[in-house]
């Protein structure tokens, strides 16, 4: 480990933490965004020089587009709508009395303490799972073990993963009324010019992550997050006009992942195999299958995700026409 | 040789970035900073991709590193242009927001 | 010092902020990203238990662990999202009314 | 060669972190976002350098989303506050 690296590793450790506190103490709620976006790319900095890019990649393409862009519609809907607090020089938040204030500071305080201890405590460096993984990899039917623990090891945690995706679309249109926004004028011919010339490619970037994830860093979050951001560019600059007679297809593709997902599980199930355990031979045409079709339902999840309300006109009920 | 070359093209992106970094700060008005680093990074980049390139042991780094230059490029000119014309838009009616 | 340590710290630093902001803090929008913190903060700590010297591989457990918990918190913004978006209409409402 | 490049990375770094700075002080949303998108380069030069260190292809995946990711913030500001303008 030469010398530059490590004063980088220090400097990348400590900027994180620094931007983490001044993320939530920046007054302005424009800066505070970016400010998170920046965290989002520095931590996944960090990651990678962790030795762990698959998580760098999904941190890179959900921490820093998708989470970005869902704070600016929501801040933006908070100003359009005159909300307290977030107009320059608003009226100041009340006050905390003093107690409460040094009571959060101490719990947190003990909390984090205790975790330390915890963590300092445990033996550092030990051998975790990762022979055992390594052991069992020529059974998984792909190369890269971060895959092969999310699509086969622990098949179940990633199926739960996807019914969380499902679980959040089904509170967003549920929650979600008033108007839809007005169609956003275009963004010009360069504008044009660029989404022409690189949606498409990223689109092809999107699906070779997903491909990827079978011996290399990437797989169906990263490949879906990836064409969620494309899906996010058509919604924001009107390329795509979500309409009422979409709906029975969205929903179709939002639950398309976790069938596909349950199905293998279920039709492998029998003959004395547990419910995951692939039969042998099939293993990677049955995790590119379920790999393939839940970064469908990730992407078009993702999308709605951002696009807030389901797209029906409601009548009479809760309009906010400014 | 080509490591030579290598490092030389490396450092010169360096030196582009924190000359658009410092255009970022000390320019006075959105205009101007906008200016200083949409070239800064945009060459900067450039020379670090190159370089980089030359250290490169396979075609397919190649290609990696040939595409990133050019996502970067494209999306570096068309969001200093959407700036601008927003910026610009924003002066014309008054508004802060 | 080898780089698990440092960002381990770091990872424990970001959890504390992340909670502190999260209990402390009045606006909605930022007690989420106090807990978005959190668990940015959890998954370092995570990774930094995965971390093996250089030339071994690392523990690929917790990646995959982490990477699920990073879809999860998404899922999660964006319905808390969802929620402060209509709580502020429906208190604009109340407001008008 | 290494320790050159580690030196390249810890200066791009401190580049970015310089350039926080405008994100703090701002004060017009479009210098801040400006300022965001540089920051975005910035990484993807680093990861390009620490690429150069190591040779691991995975850092040019992560480049490479960040290169066409960096986008969609400054994207859905300038659509958004286009919406708001066309009401």
């Amino acid at each position: 480990m030469s010398e530059p690296l490590f004063l980088f590793d220090l400097l990348l450790a400590l900027a994180v933490v620094a931007i983490a506190a001044a993320a939530l103490l920046v007054r302005d709620a424009f800066a505070m965004i970016v400010l998170f976006v920046v965290f989002g790319l520095l931590s996944a900095l960090a990651w990678v020089r962790l030795a762990a890019p698959d998580v760098a990649l999904a941190e890179a393409a959900i921490g820093t587009g998708l989470t970005g862009a869902l704070l600016l519609k929501t801040l933006h809907h908070l100003r359009a709508r005159g909300m307290a607090g977030w107009e320059p020089g608003a009226a100041a938040p009340r006050p905390v009395p003093r107690a409460v204030a040094s009571l959060n500071a101490g719990l947190t305080l003990a909390v984090v303490a205790g975790l330390g201890v915890a963590i300092l405590g445990s033996p550092l460096r030990v051998t975790g799972l990762e022979i055992a993984v390594a052991e069992a990899m020529p059974l998984s039917g792909v190369d890269n073990p971060v895959t092969a623990v999310l699509l086969n090891f622990r098949a179940y945690d990633t199926l739960m993963e996807v019914v969380v995706l499902l679980a959040a679309i089904i509170v967003v249109w549920q929650v979600e009324r008033g108007a839809d926004a007005a169609p956003a004028p275009s963004l010009g011919p360069i504008w044009q010019g660029f989404a022409r010339l690189t949606l498409p490619a990223a689109a092809i970037v999107g699906v070779y992550l997903l491909w990827a994830g079978a011996e290399a860093p990437g797989g169906a979050f990263q490949g879906g997050a990836m064409l969620a951001a494309i899906g996010l560019m058509l919604l924001l600059t009107g390329l795509y006009r979500p309409h009422p007679d979409h709906r029975a297809t969205a929903r179709l593709l939002f639950v398309l992942g976790t069938v596909a997902f349950a199905a293998v599980a279920l039709l492998v199930a029998g003959a004395g195999r547990a419910s995951f355990e692939y039969p042998q031979g099939h293993a990677k045409t049955l995790i590119l299958l379920i790999e393939g079709l839940v970064t469908i339902s990730i992407a078009v999840t993702l999308t709605a995700l951002f696009h807030g309300r389901e797209p029906a006109a409601l009548k009479g009920e809760l309009r906010h026409d400014p | 040789m080509i490591s030579m070359v290598a490092m030389v093209l490396i450092g010169a992106g360096a030196l582009f970035f924190l000359a658009g970094t410092i255009g970022l700060l000390r320019f006075p008005d959105l205009h101007c900073q906008l200016h200083a680093l949409t070239k800064a990074d945009g060459l900067g980049l450039t020379l670090i991709g190159l370089g980089a390139a030359l250290l490169a042991g396979s075609v397919g780094d190649i290609a990696r590193i040939a595409l990133i230059c050019a996502f970067a490029a494209l999306s570096g000119a068309t969001c200093g242009h959407l700036i601008a014309r927003h910026a610009r838009r924003g002066d014309a009616e008054g508004r802060d927001v | 010092m080898t780089p698990d340590l440092i960002y381990g710290a770091a990872g424990l630093a970001v959890f504390g902020i992340g909670l502190w902001g999260a209990i402390a803090l009045q606006d909605r929008m930022r007690r989420l990203l106090g807990l978005k913190l959190c668990s940015v903060g959890a998954g370092f700590v995570l990774i930094v238990g995965a971390w093996r010297e250089p030339p071994a591989a690392p523990d690929p457990v917790p990646h995959a662990l982490v990477i699920t918990g990073i879809v999860v918190m998404l899922s999660a913004t964006a319905a808390a999202l969802a929620l402060i978006r209509r709580l502020h209409d429906l208190e604009a409402a109340d407001d008008r009314a | 060669m290494n320790t050159y490049l580690g030196l390249v990375a810890l200066v791009l770094l401190a580049s970015l972190l310089a350039g926080l700075v405008r994100v703090i002080r701002g004060p017009a949303p479009e210098a801040r976002l400006m300022a965001g998108q540089l920051l975005g380069t910035t990484a993807v030069a680093i990861l390009l350098v620490l690429w150069g260190l190591t040779g691991q292809s995975a850092f040019l995946d992560v480049a490479m989303v960040f290169a066409i990711l960096a986008a969609v913030a400054l994207i859905a500001f300038v659509a958004l506050s286009n919406q708001g303008a066309g009401r």
